[in-house]
């Protein structure tokens, strides 16, 4: 099967700078396909190449294998749900959902028939009738796009869609959007700086930075074999660290981080040698705390430190440990079985954590 | 003190004004404007505002009558010896309400027409004004003049019909016909001076109806145009001296007035007004070359043939005004 | 703390309720009253309708009455027409510098008297003017032409004169509807005449309206343009009401005939409001 | 029909077009009026009879400029009182309605403030004799009355203020009352936290913040009353401002004079304007 | 010692509405007190009568034992950062900061002094003569909380001051406005409707409700003591049945969920017997996960259900199981080791809990 949506060598410049350079990639039918990158690496100008408004430097877009280069914006088969939704502000709900169908020229009660079965759809039949701006937040995000998706497109295009509406509803939306795109069965192409977003309900991510692919993979791919540096800090939340490699053993080494720390740590499989410099990640949730040494003497990271920092957050509660010389701080989960919740700042932990743990990445390679 | 001078452009130039602040240590501001503007000025400012005023001398009785807005003039204060007597006494006849008089003469001229002689040979009368030889080349003002104009040019006398209110309606019902039938002739109605020696100048027009000083000037500039007075007689004007009634610097006034009707003053102002004054003895002074144009405009039949405006009676502007706009408004 | 508020609030009303009174209300009181003054002889007066009775009866008031008034009506749309797509490029064709440069240049006439320019155009268009004499160079006429004295070259007055009061709130409106939604319009697969028919234009509505109500007020108030542009034919309403006050002195009938001026400005944007469903606080507040 | 969307390059190319002959339609006038200023002639029109500064500098008849121009001089100064005026005037009632329909609740604001925007539709010419008319009654009446004669009642500046004030008062409100508008009114409650009292708190931030406004409004008003001609036609008395005295002028026709007097208008309220965006640049 | 602020019966009307009803609290000098509730329940409310801005409809408000009723705003010993921060935006930083120090009529040298210490204070030494606009998010934040604290006030409300931010910085200004607290060492009254903030920053946190205060108690109090069904619904994640009191043995209970579940609950000493309606609450880290039935044979809640959606979020992962009757959708936090993090939808779990993690409250109280 053709995937739906193929990228091929995708450039794009503005005068000097490269916003989008070389990325290929393609997303199979039916499938959430992510981009993820920090604000200003050029997710927008994907977008805006594929629904049309830009046109690239080089490279090619093909639809349904179908190169569509040369065709406009508002022949494309593809839809889009704007940032800020884009809702027409002087037309009802049940007009702005028809705009598309009316401009294909289809008969009025045919429209009037989709309409209502596309807002049944996303669940708020019978509000056909007001206006845009009597809706909440959350329910003109589905509004805007049951209006695309009337329009049956093969591929739905959102460029950060959640990132108008506050937290709690953002929540909401991730799972409900997740929930749209199994309902009408299409291929998503979502852009987003969250990573949580990404990572909540793609099937594939793409993590971008400086107009560059960095990786692309499931959300379990890009957060435990993260490809990059970059991909290791970016998505989920994580210790860093940079010293120098002092040994190699196979897989697995020793770096003195800048401070005298010295840690354990795995290149899993990437080249570094004796006396680089590199950058050692460790997850928060990897590091184990216990009360005495004993239970932790199977890592080869041990360390003993107080608790500067105590960030209670129900199952998401962390530490901050200071380690003895007061050199590093290193954010520790604390277990979701709420043991060490009456743990007091000052008091001395022991925590440790296992070599493999430790991803390490040639530096300068970010 | 300042003197705020309500008169016609010419009538108060740069010169005579800083010799005149020189001399007295009086300032003067000068608003020029017209017969018709002077009069709704000073009713809007009930006879305020302004220190002299310049109308006509036929158009200030009737508002006089009706608005008030002059006072009496003080003949004591003014030098007599200055005037051509003839003209001085007209004047005070002319301007006389319940007895006092209000006006004195200063500078007076006429109106006729104004031809480029190689290009509208034709032009010998208003009426030759509807010629079809001079189509879309000529221009005259929308104003009671026009109408006096074509009247008498049309066998008829206005003048005669002032008293009797129908009459005179009678007469301005036919001119009205009149101008309406000449319209299409008409390029555009002018409104200034200087408006008119542009379009002559410029050839745009080819005749029309002006003042003689306007002839003359461009006279000066091209010796084909010149004022030619109407066979049916030029009209003549006097415009006078008037104090409005809450004038506040009628010292000033007077000085005003004894100051330019001295000889050489005036024969200044004839030279930037291009009209002669009432003034004694100007003449003398008066440039040679517009004495000159003056006697070729006027030989001594056509200065004889000058019709004078008498008092305007109050009301017959409201007839004329309808006539005017209806002209203008005609399609 | 409400005694102060009571204070602050008299103290703030004042000023705007002075204004009001003295500027706008007993004038116009007066001016009515005025205007139903009858005179019957020298000095002295009646009330009554004689004036209005005048107006209605002499076809020639009613005639420029309704010339005004079309001409007006055409000034403003074709005032529109042009402001539309030179607002629309500032607004959203024109970027950054480019934008603002533009909408600079436009409002650079308007800094000027409505003297100055009306005295350009009779410059430019005069038989002896400058677009004569091009016409000429160009062997377009063998003779000079006369293009001012009409009603087309009132026209060009009145359009050039208002241009300002339409693009201004034009593009004040137009700026604000987002790019996205045009392009979202596109991506939906509109064209470019649907999306001006149902997006560009129902968007603009209130600046489109805010603006002719003003370009409609500037004409029809207009005294300058016309005398100095308009020809022998071409007579202006204000020009009425000023004759009448200046020329005539008959204050009188010039009060009937500005009241006249008055209703029918009213009317007429009264009905553009509600044509459009709009209101005069949207608008113009 | 945004940059975004790909267009025919015929398409392009003609709205280029008609952008480009619609700015030539609006400098045309304005650069012809310039250019003439400097003709050698009486007249400021076709033929070009050479280059000179006399229309600006010159002190000799016929080509006395307007720097040796008296009562244009005059008239200048005239306008620029009236202006200093009314744009006080305006700015100081803008500034009080503004406050007064934004910080305020009280029946009848609604209607007040329609009746605030009426101004903006009753044609200058209708204001004008409204308020002549009403002024000279008031004048005759006093005088019948008490033989009092007030000259602010009758045409003249006073009256030439009041009435550009009168509308001009409504567009100041406006852009004051914009600007007000979008003041976010916890910065003054921050100030009285902060300890300020009311009045403090209103000059120190309140002020500050709208004095971009301000300045525009004044600005605004300036040029407005500057250029008015309609309502001033009809009140002015003995002294007249600028566009009357060219007015005047121009009735009688045309020489360079009035385009150097033009010219000299473009320079003033081009740098003006200036000030004005500068002004509100600055936010 | 009294405490820094003491709020009594505080009571505020508007017209019909009750907006706050009958609350008291104190806040011991020199703790970070948060008010917890959603949008609209009442706590800007509170926050401005503390100020000055509204007057009580009854109640009193005492600061450091002295009633301010009478104070206006401008003389309490209180200040307040605005949730849009409020920083003057015609004035540079080093006039902002020095607003209040302006208004007691302090000497100039003596502001200048001042304000360049507060700045010290706030990490940004040397950008006093900046204007506001050019300053990022957080700098912002801080220089506003600089602005009030110059003026030493007994108490600093803080009114949602993070609303505005993007989700990182909040995350990195969460723990910066503790230390800030920590290093001004002042009272600290802060309002959110986001749990999280409320929890990692606050020694005391009030639960507000419809004008009323819940609970008041430290974060882990809430967390894991929630005193009624709107507290243990309201701070952090949990599942969420309605049903019937079957049972009652002591503390422990049986509930049968509308529809049809039987849980285990406990009671945790509020009054309950059978038959009444209730509510239960399980947080989804308080259920286990496992491969087989044996080893969840000591919870008395054991359920066998198949993956419904899963929701990989790093640390955070959650899935939904539904149960094998697809009554219900329960959501289970994964275990942070990643152990289960390769399981797929549609798979079949075990999952179980302890009775007494389902918190039961009698219905219709919340
Ligand atoms: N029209 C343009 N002209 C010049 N540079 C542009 C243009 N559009 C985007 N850029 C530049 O291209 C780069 C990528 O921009 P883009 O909008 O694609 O970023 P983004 O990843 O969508 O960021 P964000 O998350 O902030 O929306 C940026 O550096 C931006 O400045
Ligand atoms: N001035 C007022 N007049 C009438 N009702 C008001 C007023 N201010 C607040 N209310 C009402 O009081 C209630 C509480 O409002 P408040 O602003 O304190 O809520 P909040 O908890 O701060 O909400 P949010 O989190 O949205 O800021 C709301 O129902 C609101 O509608
Ligand atoms: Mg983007
Ligand atoms: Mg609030």
């Amino acid at each position: 099967m053709t995937p739906d949506l193929e990228c091929l060598n995708l450039v794009k410049r503005f005068g000097d700078t490269t916003a989008v350079d070389t990325v290929s990639f393609d997303v199979p039918r039916g499938s959430f396909f992510s981009i993820l990158g920090p604000s200003g690496c050029g997710k927008t100008t994907i977008m805006r190449m594929i629904a049309g408004f830009l046109e690239p430097t080089s490279g090619d877009i093909q639809i349904r294998g179908r190169s569509v280069l040369n065709t406009p914006p508002n022949k494309r088969p593809v839809n889009m749900v704007f940032q800020h939704l884009a809702l027409f502000p002087m037309m009802t709900i049940a007009e702005n959902i028809g705009y598309g169908l009316r401009r294909k020229g289809m008969p009025r009660d045919e429209i009037a028939r989709k309409v209502d079965e596309a807002l049944e759809r996303i669940g708020l039949p019978g509000i056909g009738n007001r206006k845009v701006d009597e809706l909440s937040g959350g329910q003109k995000q589905r509004v805007a796009i049951a209006r695309c998706m009337v329009l049956e497109p093969d591929v739905l295009l959102l460029d950060e869609p959640l990132g108008a509406l506050d937290l709690k509803l953002r929540e909401r939306m991730k799972v409900e959007l997740k929930a749209l795109q199994a309902a009408f069965d299409t291929t998503f192409i979502y852009i987003t700086h969250d990573q949580s977003e990404a990572l909540v309900m793609s099937d594939q991510i793409a993590v971008m930075n400086n107009g560059r692919f960095e990786q692309i993979g499931s959300g379990q791919d890009l957060y435990y074999r993260p490809a990059s540096a970059f991909v290791a800090g970016f998505v989920g939340d994580t210790n860093r660290w940079s010293g120098q490699v002092t040994r190699i053993e196979g897989d697995e080494m020793e770096i003195r981080t800048d401070s005298g720390l010295l840690l354990r740590g795995a290149s899993h499989g990437r080249p570094l040698s004796a006396g680089d410099s590199a950058q050692i990640f460790v997850r928060p949730e990897a590091i184990r705390i216990a009360h005495d040494t004993e239970e932790l003497s199977h890592f080869d990271n041990r360390m003993t430190g107080r608790v500067a920092s105590l960030l209670f957050n129900g199952a998401a509660s962390r530490i901050i440990v200071q380690d003895p010389d007061g050199r590093e701080e290193i954010e520790v989960n604390l277990p979701q079985s709420g043991e060490f919740a009456g743990l007091k700042r000052g008091a001395e932990v022991h925590i440790g954590w296992s070599g493999a743990q430790g991803n390490c990445f040639a530096a300068g390679v970010r | 003190d300042t003197l705020r001078l309500l008169t016609w452009g010419g009538y108060a130039p740069e010169n005579v004004v800083a010799k005149f602040e020189e001399e007295t240590g009086h300032t003067v501001e000068v608003t020029k404007s017209n017969n018709e503007e002077m009069i709704a000025k000073l009713r809007a400012t009930g006879g305020g505002g302004f220190d002299l005023a310049q109308p006509s001398q036929d158009r200030i009785a009737g508002p006089q009558a009706e608005f008030g807005i002059y006072k009496p003039i003080d003949l004591s204060k003014i030098d007599a010896a200055l005037f051509i007597p003839s003209m001085l006494a007209a004047t005070k006849a002319n301007t006389t309400v319940g007895g006092e008089i209000y006006g004195v003469p200063h500078v007076w001229g006429t109106s006729g027409l104004v031809v480029d002689t190689s290009k509208a040979p034709s032009v010998k009368d208003y009426t030759d004004l509807c010629g079809a030889d001079v189509a879309g080349k000529v221009s005259y003002r929308l104003k009671r003049p026009t109408l006096i104009g074509f009247a008498f040019a049309m066998g008829m006398d206005p003048f005669a019909a002032y008293g009797d209110e129908a009459a005179y309606k009678e007469v301005m019902d036919k001119v009205e016909a009149k101008l309406v039938d000449c319209k299409p002739n008409v390029k555009t109605y002018w409104g200034g001076g200087d408006e008119l020696m542009g379009l002559m100048r410029s050839g745009e027009t080819v005749a029309a109806m002006a003042w003689d000083t306007g002839g003359w000037k461009l006279n000066a500039d091209n010796p084909d145009i010149t004022f030619v007075a109407p066979a049916s007689g030029a009209l003549g004007w006097v415009d006078t001296f008037a104090l409005p009634a809450k004038g506040r610097a009628d010292d000033a006034a007077y000085a005003w007035i004894n100051f330019v009707m001295r000889p050489e003053i005036a024969a200044m102002i004839t030279e930037a007004a291009g009209n002669f004054t009432a003034s004694k003895g100007a003449d003398e002074f008066a440039a040679a070359d517009l004495k000159a144009r003056y006697q070729a405009s006027f030989p001594p039949e056509a200065l004889d043939n000058i019709k004078w405006y008498p008092p305007v009676p109050a009301g017959l502007e409201a007839i004329e005004g309808g006539v005017l706009d209806r002209v203008k408004a005609a399609q | 703390m409400r005694a102060q508020a009571k204070l602050g609030l008299f103290l703030l009303l004042s000023p705007l309720l002075l204004w009001l009174t003295l500027l706008i209300l007993i004038p116009h009181v007066d001016m009515l009253l005025v205007s139903l003054r009858e005179r019957i002889g020298v000095g002295q007066y009646q009330i009554g309708l004689g004036n209005y009775f005048t107006f209605f009866s002499e076809p020639l008031y009613l005639r420029t009455f309704l010339r005004t008034a079309v001409m007006s009506i055409l000034a403003t749309a074709i005032t529109l027409l042009i402001a539309f797509p030179v607002s629309y490029y500032i607004a959203k064709m024109a970027r950054g510098r480019v934008r603002s440069a533009l909408f600079l240049l436009c409002l650079v006439p308007f800094w000027v008297s409505e003297l100055v320019r009306t005295f350009g155009w009779m410059i430019l268009l005069r038989e002896t003017g400058i677009i004569s004499n091009l016409l000429q160079i160009l062997n377009l006429t063998d003779g000079p032409v006369e293009l001012l004295y009409n009603d087309a070259a009132i026209m060009v007055g009145l359009v050039y004169t208002s241009m300002l009061f339409m693009v201004v709130p034009l593009v004040t409106t137009l700026e604000s509807l987002p790019d996205e939604v045009i392009e979202a319009g596109y991506d939906l697969g509109g064209s470019g005449l649907s999306v001006l028919r149902e997006i560009v234009i129902p968007h603009a509505m209130p600046g489109i309206v805010s603006g002719c109500i003003v370009v409609f007020m500037l004409s029809l108030g207009n005294y300058l343009t016309p005398t100095m542009l308009g020809g022998k034919d071409s007579l202006w309403f204000t020009e009425l009401i000023y004759s009448q006050f200046i020329v005539r002195f008959n204050w009188e009938l010039g009060a009937a005939f500005g009241f006249m001026l008055l209703i029918l400005s009213s009317t007429i944007v009264w009905g553009m409001l509600k044509l459009t469903g709009q209101s005069l606080e949207k608008t113009m507040g | 029909m945004i940059p975004s969307i790909p267009r025919s390059r015929f398409l392009t190319a003609s709205y280029t077009a008609y952008i480009v002959l619609f700015f030539i339609f609006l400098a045309l006038p304005l650069v012809v009026v310039a250019v003439f200023a400097f003709n050698d002639s009486q007249f400021p029109s076709l033929p070009w009879e050479g280059f000179t500064w006399s229309w600006f500098f010159g002190d000799a008849r016929p080509m006395i400029g307007v720097f040796h121009e008296r009562p244009i001089l005059r008239a200048i100064g005239t306008s620029a009182i009236v202006a200093v005026f009314v744009s006080i005037l305006s700015v100081g009632v803008g500034l009080s309605n503004a406050f007064l329909f934004n910080r305020y609740r009280f029946p009848g604001q609604g209607i007040l403030y329609v009746f605030m925007l009426l101004p903006l539709v009753i044609p200058g010419i209708v204001l004008g004799i409204s308020i002549l008319v009403a002024s000279s009654r008031a004048a005759e009446g006093l005088w019948d009355m008490a033989q009092w004669d007030v000259a602010a009642l009758r045409p003249g500046l006073t009256l030439v203020i009041l009435g550009q004030f009168s509308f001009v008062a409504t567009i100041a409100t406006l852009v004051i009352a914009a600007r007000l508008q979008k003041f976010d009114q916890t910065l003054e409650e921050a100030a009285l936290n902060l300890g300020a009292n009311r009045l403090t708190a209103v000059r120190t931030v309140t002020l500050p913040y709208l004095m971009p406004a301000m300045i525009g409004a004044f600005v605004v008003a300036f040029l407005m009353s500057f250029e008015n001609f309609n309502t001033t036609l009809m009140l002015v008395g003995s002294d007249a401002p600028l566009t009357i005295a060219m007015f005047d002028r121009l009735k009688e026709g045309s020489t360079p004079l009035l385009n150097a007097v033009s010219l000299l208008l473009m320079l003033v309220s081009s740098g003006l304007a200036l000030i004005m965006i500068f002004a509100q640049r600055r936010d």
